[in-house]
């Protein structure tokens, strides 16, 4: 039987094919298409003009450093949760790792304020404490320190996720055998811990920088007082001045942003280049280091990070929405529901944000899983030289600015359909497909990195045992990489619940989003609906969890990011 | 270097049956402890409870003067100065094999021409000088057994502990490792355990063998003795190839007893009697000659030899060794020259 | 197909003009899409790159971005009969785009600061040294045209801003920004559109609105129909009913000034002629803005 | 079920030295081939390309009239209808022992009582009834050995490949799996390849042993052939305990050689002469009577007996087995009673 014999392949000759296409279509297309609707400012000398421009490149290195440093602060706080809970005895785990999850919920803009309101004049902390700065004082934040920090926090639970899946995997004996060479902890952590998680830890800090790469909230809250830009920033303020020039400028914009993601790439595949870390003969048994008298300060410690990134913020948010204006100070007398009243029964498009959002935010962390599982197997078992260039393809929509992605679904999706004669502008499916071409950065890098560790003996035992490829696949592959697979299902729906910038112009009557309807209510105004509707959005978040938690004994283990 | 001593040492993994159940063992100061049992007894348990990775139910460990755990605490493993090679190797998947085998050696400050110095005589037992800059997934499955082994004896351990450090090498490798480990125990004065599944090795190699069954020490006694000289059916039938026979006790007063006392056994056993057990043991059991008649019922070619399985008159089965081949179904005479009363 | 509508109106307001509308004319159904005028107006642009652009109406913010449609051929000429009840500098002579209200920006000052403010030229007082924030031109088409307006006044001038510079003051975001750092405290002074802090005093925030002695600036929030609508009739129609008095009147209940003559001003405003309306050219606006946006960007360092 | 031909088998992983290189051998169909070898020289490599994990570098490998590799191709695993026991196990860490053990027969639809009945089955030959519900996290080394090797043999398939399925395995335990292969490879009549380093236990029940070294195949034959008479000081110094001593050839015509060849070239060797290889087993070397004077140079206590190492008076080194205790550095006479020429 000859015509039997293929490439000694792992995958189905589809798989590839269908991966690239898949990419073509959402992640190459709309991008060239910009491309080429800025070709004539390309090849003209305006090009050139925008490059020699100074602010242009202040607001690169601006770009640069604020999310290069943003990574660091996140992978310092998102690795320290990882760490202490995953594999350190501290109590209150499930707790903290709940809670740890909820920062990404909370808007960047909202968090940002916040941010500013806790540590400037008006803060009710400080002036509680007797300490606050004098009105007009400058606020330390509005530097590319303070958007730096604030990236930090923001994206810190991203590297948590994707870290914490790498940390579950590790073998334990690897661990008792350094132990026993003499090892004290921390060099255990530093020589074998930290090395064998190393793909988890960059995969969350490429997601730490690209989200700071494309991150417009924080910036333009904290960045535009002190005239610092960042591209998003900037390629906005050219936004604002609409003109024959603006899609050749952002798509020279869009270009630099792109390079900066295959720039990171390349490193990310440098530093990962060359080594091996498949667990041999997984053992499926965790480690735990007893910390001792170290662990009280620790949990000490993180409860007060999870303070100030999480319940400091939140109760601002909660403040706002319970007062009738801007400025008002919270009390018995000015509080009040009737944000809430006003969100929940008056306002119809809170329903329709809802209903839209859960579905967007579902159908893309589900979809994205699917395509996330086959697209990884490819990269990861794949002998194609053409991987690199399509993992590129995939990281770079990630990277820009969410208006970037949305101008160009725009220009690709406006018109009609070829062939099909149907428009989905207008509809929600632009929206999915925006979300799907963004978000398999995200959805992917999880994955990807569990791929990576997997002793492919268990694969091969199972195709010996004549598993066809969709059999191994749901039988042994996806539950083996449950912990990540969990991480990339619940990191894409976080971000794609409360994600404003791609929706924002994507939005048409009826398939308005949450970020949209937060967006919109306080850019006309209504901060306290506004954050009414955020503070909704976190409880819907916590709610949706919890009721993951009551079905956690179901699933497999490890999926659910705060059950140990 | 001092005495090691578990004593009445307990481990339940909460599975309802104690993996380790009250064991108690000195190993003396330099001794080179081998520990024997079937699948599943408890032996790596023993060990991880000894370097440090179990905490035990019960019971404590003491090396020397020293508690290394007990109901108070125990020592974590890093300050415990013992090397182990483990039943999966437990390298090191992201360093090269030059890298796992002198991490050890790092850990301890040591580097330099040292350092590269003690990594390659460390390859160089082992036979991997070649496989230096590999990466443990690019090894065979001995290769990174011995890569193991390398990284377990490059330090000066107080305590060595070995998981069937040899299983998966091959005879010519394995004789070299022994020597490897005689010398390095006479070297080091470390104390030594070694778990494994191959008696000859066992006995070769260990100054006391201890076995374990269902979680409970049977027996501690020098090789010599503990094959001489079993105690219990458990023991007799795990050391050695030999068949025990159920025979009737009759005023036996000798444990060691003689053709002429099992041959009176075997020609008139009587149900109700009072019985005994017998271990006997293939190379006491000799062809030929007037003896009992008996059938060939498996006959098992081992190289160096056959190895027979008999059917005397009565059923009872024995083990036999011939120079030469037998048939399935050829009868034979058989003198059983020593047997031992359990 | 329904009408659809783009605007930069907030929420409600949206609503309020699209219900206000279909009341009058059953017939006809509006879709609408709200967003600030940057984030419409790009889509708007993507749309018409790739030739397909949904609206047919558009209502927002500023004569300025018209002028700019108009000059790209993107506008409808449509003479509407309201138009005579218009102010001839309020809307295209070719019928473009017509004014629908006036959006001024003023001073807004928190409760707490220690000096009143009465014109523009007290922000640069020592008093309000490091205490001033204003919008980014670069964000918002209202403070761009503040900018304009403000630079074409001759006490004022180019000169006023860098003296406000000198005092400390900082230029970001938009108005919704000013008017938080305002009325939390932040800052004290700001400037910014007049509706916010009126609407947001009357609900209670520590915050004044003043109209400044030399004057204000104003954005218009024109109307104007897309060339390549298919829905003109209907278009023209919604054209008609926002300059009409009835529309007129909506905007009013709101809490915007109409652009009508003859029309009152929403509680909270000084009567209409007591405001003072700097003059402002749209065309000459528009070929100014590049070289503006400049000096701007010279003065206070942002790009 | 076909027999199995590998045709000049070659796989480079690309370090430079080849690990398999140029294998023909034929595998009748059912035949039992036991692949010996040291450490390191390819077997697992072999046994991957007839499973189909690795891509032959060059020749081709076919199943009867099937070809399941060669330079255009290869049939993927998952279409070969074989079974394996790897090295490292490969248990699926997040399924139960009885979810690991059935899986094989899910995939083939296998399900309801004929399922159960068949994994249970399974479970019991390998003694882990009371281990269904376990992970293999829960299990000792050679419970996990045992449940991968029940899951080798849930279904019926053509080729069996084991790859040291035993080495984890206490030796009664050894003995029974033994009996189960023999027992499985009786009724289902599927080809087996079993690689070991214990050489009994290749003996015993392999129909063929092949010997590798270094990538090459050395020889093949039936087991009493391979021992009996093996080819080349590498298969004679691999198969056995044997010396090989190099002796004067002086026209011997035979390559069975007898005590007195042997003596003859032991006392008269002078240097220069053509020399031949020549395997001494220790069972061939017998103590005592009046042979040749020698020194116990190591004396191994191995159970059974004495394994000795005796130093003749020109310094060659033999191997010999002894039912009494010696002590290092008596003067023993010995007698070879037989050599085979490599
Ligand atoms: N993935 C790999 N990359 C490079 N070299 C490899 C790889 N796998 C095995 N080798 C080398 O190929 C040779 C043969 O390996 P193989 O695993 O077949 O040996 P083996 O005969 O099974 O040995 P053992 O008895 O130790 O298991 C070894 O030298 C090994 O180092
Ligand atoms: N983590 C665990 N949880 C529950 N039971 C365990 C665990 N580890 C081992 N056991 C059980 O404890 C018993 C003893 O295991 P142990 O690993 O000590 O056996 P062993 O003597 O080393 O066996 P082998 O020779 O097969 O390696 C076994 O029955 C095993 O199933
Ligand atoms: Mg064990
Ligand atoms: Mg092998």
């Amino acid at each position: 039987m000859p015509h039997h014999l293929a490439k000694a392949n792992s995958q189905p000759r589809w798989l590839f094919p269908f991966v690239v296409s898949f990419v073509a279509l959402l992640c190459v297309l709309p991008l060239a298409r910009l491309v080429a609707a800025g070709i004539s400012t390309l090849f003209s000398g305006r090009a050139l003009d925008l490059l020699e421009e100074p602010a242009v490149w202040s607001a690169a290195v601006n770009t640069l450093t604020t999310s290069f440093f943003g990574m660091v602060a996140a992978v310092a706080i998102g690795g320290l949760f990882a760490l202490a809970l995953t594999l350190a005895d501290v109590r209150g785990k499930w707790l903290l790792s709940f809670l740890f999850m909820l920062p990404t919920m909370i808007p960047p803009q909202v968090q940002a304020l916040a941010w500013v309101g806790m540590s400037g004049p008006s803060s009710p902390l400080l002036k509680a404490l007797g300490i606050a700065p004098p009105m007009g004082s400058p606020q330390p934040l509005y530097s590319v320190a303070g958007i730096a920090l604030l990236y930090g926090v923001q994206h810190a639970p991203l590297v948590y996720l994707a870290l914490r899946a790498g940390l579950l995997a590790l073998p334990r004996d690897g661990i008792e055998a350094a132990k026993l060479a003499g090892a004290s902890p921390w060099r255990v952590l530093k020589d074998i811990i930290l090395p064998l998680s190393l793909p988890g830890i960059i995969a969350g800090a490429a997601i730490a920088f690209v989200s700071g790469v494309g991150n417009f909230g924080i910036p333009a809250i904290l960045g535009l007082p002190a005239q610092i830009y960042t591209l998003p920033t900037l390629i906005y303020s050219r936004l604002a001045s609409f003109g024959g020039n603006t899609f050749g400028d952002i798509a020279v914009l869009s270009a630099m942003i792109g390079l900066m993601a295959v720039a990171g790439l390349q490193i990310q595949e440098r530093a990962l280049r060359g080594r091996d870390y498949r667990v041999i003969g997984l053992s499926g048994a965790s480690a735990t280091f007893r910390l001792g008298r170290w662990r009280a300060p620790l949990e000490a410690f993180l409860w007060l990070l999870l303070f100030i990134m999480l319940i400091a913020p939140f109760f601002a948010l909660v403040s706002a929405s319970l007062v009738p204006a801007y400025g008002v100070v919270l009390s018995l007398k000015t509080a009040s529901l009737s944000a809430y009243e006003e969100i929940l029964f008056r306002q119809t498009v809170t329903r329709t944000a809802f209903a839209n959002s859960l579905f967007l935010a579902g159908t893309t962390a589900f979809g994205l899983l699917v395509i996330g599982v086959l697209a990884g197997y490819t990269l990861t078992r794949g002998t194609s030289r053409w991987t690199g260039l399509l993992s590129a393809m995939i990281e770079i929509p990630y990277a820009l600015p969410g208006i970037v992605i949305s101008v160009a679904f725009v220009l690709v999706f406006a018109a009609p359909l070829p062939v099909l004669g149907v428009t989905i502008y207008g509809t929600i499916w632009i929206i999915l497909a925006a979300y799907f071409a963004s978000f398999l950065a995200v959805g992917l890098k999880p994955v990807v990195s569990a791929l990576r560790q997997l002793d492919p003996a268990l694969e091969e035992a199972a195709r010996l045992s004549g598993a066809s490829f969709y059999r191994r696949l749901f039988d042994i592959i996806v539950p083996l990489i449950a912990p990540a697979a969990g991480v990339s299902v619940i990191l894409v729906f976080l971000i794609s619940c409360n994600e404003l910038t791609v929706s924002a112009l994507l939005w048409s009557a009826g398939t308005q989003t949450l970020g949209v309807a937060i967006y919109n209510l306080d850019d006309s105004g209504s901060y306290d609906l506004a954050s009414a509707l955020s503070v909704l959005v976190v409880l819907m978040v916590v709610v949706l969890m919890l009721l993951l938690e009551l079905m956690a004994a179901r699933l497999p283990k490890g999926v659910v990011p705060w059950r140990n | 270097m001092a005495k090691l001593i578990l004593h009445k040492l307990c481990k339940d993994y909460g599975t309802g049956r104690p993996a380790v159940n009250d064991v108690s063992l000195d190993i003396r100061e330099g001794g080179f402890l081998a520990l024997l049992g079937p699948s599943g007894c408890g032996k790596t348990t023993v060990l991880r409870m000894i370097a440090g990775f179990e905490t035990p139910s019960d019971g404590s460990i003491l090396l020397g003067e020293r508690v290394l755990a007990d109901a108070s605490g125990v020592v974590p493993p890093e300050k415990r100065n013992m090397a182990m090679v483990f039943q999966s190797y437990a390298l090191w998947p992201h360093m090269t094999v030059a890298a796992n085998v002198g991490y050890p050696l790092k850990v301890r400050g040591i580097s330099g021409e040292r350092y590269r110095a003690k990594v390659t005589d460390a390859l160089k037992t082992v036979r991997l000088e070649a496989y230096a800059e590999r990466r443990p997934a690019d090894l065979s499955g001995g290769q990174r057994q011995r890569v193991a082994l390398a990284r377990c004896l490059v330090t000066a351990p107080d305590v060595v502990l070995l998981d069937e450090p040899l299983a998966n090498l091959d005879r010519h490798l394995r004789q070299e490792m022994e020597e490897t480990f005689r010398e390095f125990h006479a070297r080091s004065g470390a104390t030594m355990i070694y778990v494994t599944h191959d008696q000859a090795e066992a006995m070769a190699l260990a100054t006391d063998v201890a076995v374990m069954s269902e979680g409970r020490l049977l027996q501690v006694a020098s090789p010599a003795e503990i094959y001489a000289r079993p105690e219990g059916r458990l023991v007799g039938g795990l050391i050695g190839q030999g068949v025990v026979l159920t025979l009737a006790e009759r005023g036996a007063d000798r444990r060691d007893l003689e053709w002429n006392d099992i041959l009176a056994r075997l020609i008139s056993g009587q149900s109700g009697e009072p019985s005994m057990d017998v271990l006997v043991r293939p190379q006491d059991v000799v062809l030929g000659g007037d003896g009992l008649p008996a059938e060939v019922v498996g006959v098992l070619f081992e190289g160096e030899r056959y190895a027979l399985r008999l059917k005397l008159g009565d059923g009872r089965l024995l083990r036999a060794y011939s120079r030469t081949a037998c048939i399935e179904g050829e009868r034979v005479a058989v003198t059983i020259t020593a047997g031992w009363r359990l | 197909a329904n009408l659809v509508l783009y605007t930069s109106q907030p929420n409600e307001d949206a609503q309020a003009t699209v219900d206000g509308f279909m009341a009058a004319n059953p017939d006809i159904k509006v879709d609408w899409v709200r967003d600030g005028t940057p984030k419409i107006m790009a889509k708007l642009m993507a749309e018409i790159e790739a030739g397909n652009p949904a609206a047919d109406v558009l209502l927002i913010a500023d004569t300025v971005t018209m002028e700019r449609m108009k000059q790209a051929n993107h506008l409808l000429a449509y003479k509407s009969p309201e138009a005579a009840n218009y102010d001839a500098a309020l809307y295209d002579a070719e019928g473009a785009y017509y004014s629908t209200k006036l959006i001024t920006t003023g001073i807004m000052y928190n409760t707490a600061a220690a000096m009143k403010p009465t014109k523009w030229a007290d922000l640069a007082k020592p008093e309000a040294k490091g205490l001033v924030t204003m919008p980014s031109p670069l964000t918002s088409g209202a403070a761009l045209i503040h900018a304009q307006t403000l630079a074409g006044v001759p006490s004022l001038g180019w000169d006023y801003y860098e003296a406000l510079q000198a005092n400390g003051a900082i230029a970001a975001g938009a108005n919704g920004g000013v008017l938080k750092a305002v009325a939390s405290g932040e800052k004290a002074y700001g400037m910014v559109v007049d509706f916010m802090p009126i609407r947001e005093k009357a609900k209670g925030a520590p915050v004044e609105f003043v109209f400044p002695e030399e004057g204000v600036s104003a954005v218009t929030e024109p109307v104007a129909i897309l060339s390549s609508s298919k829905n003109a009739e209907a278009a023209k129609r919604f054209v008609d009913y926002v300059l009409s008095e009835k529309g007129q009147e909506g905007f009013l209940k709101l809490g915007y000034i109409p652009a009508r003559n003859g029309m009152p001003v929403p509680e909270g405003f000084p009567a209409r002629d007591t405001i003072k309306v700097l003059p402002i050219d749209p065309a000459a606006a528009l070929k100014a803005t590049d070289a503006d946006l400049k000096t701007f960007s010279g003065i206070f360092g942002t790009n």
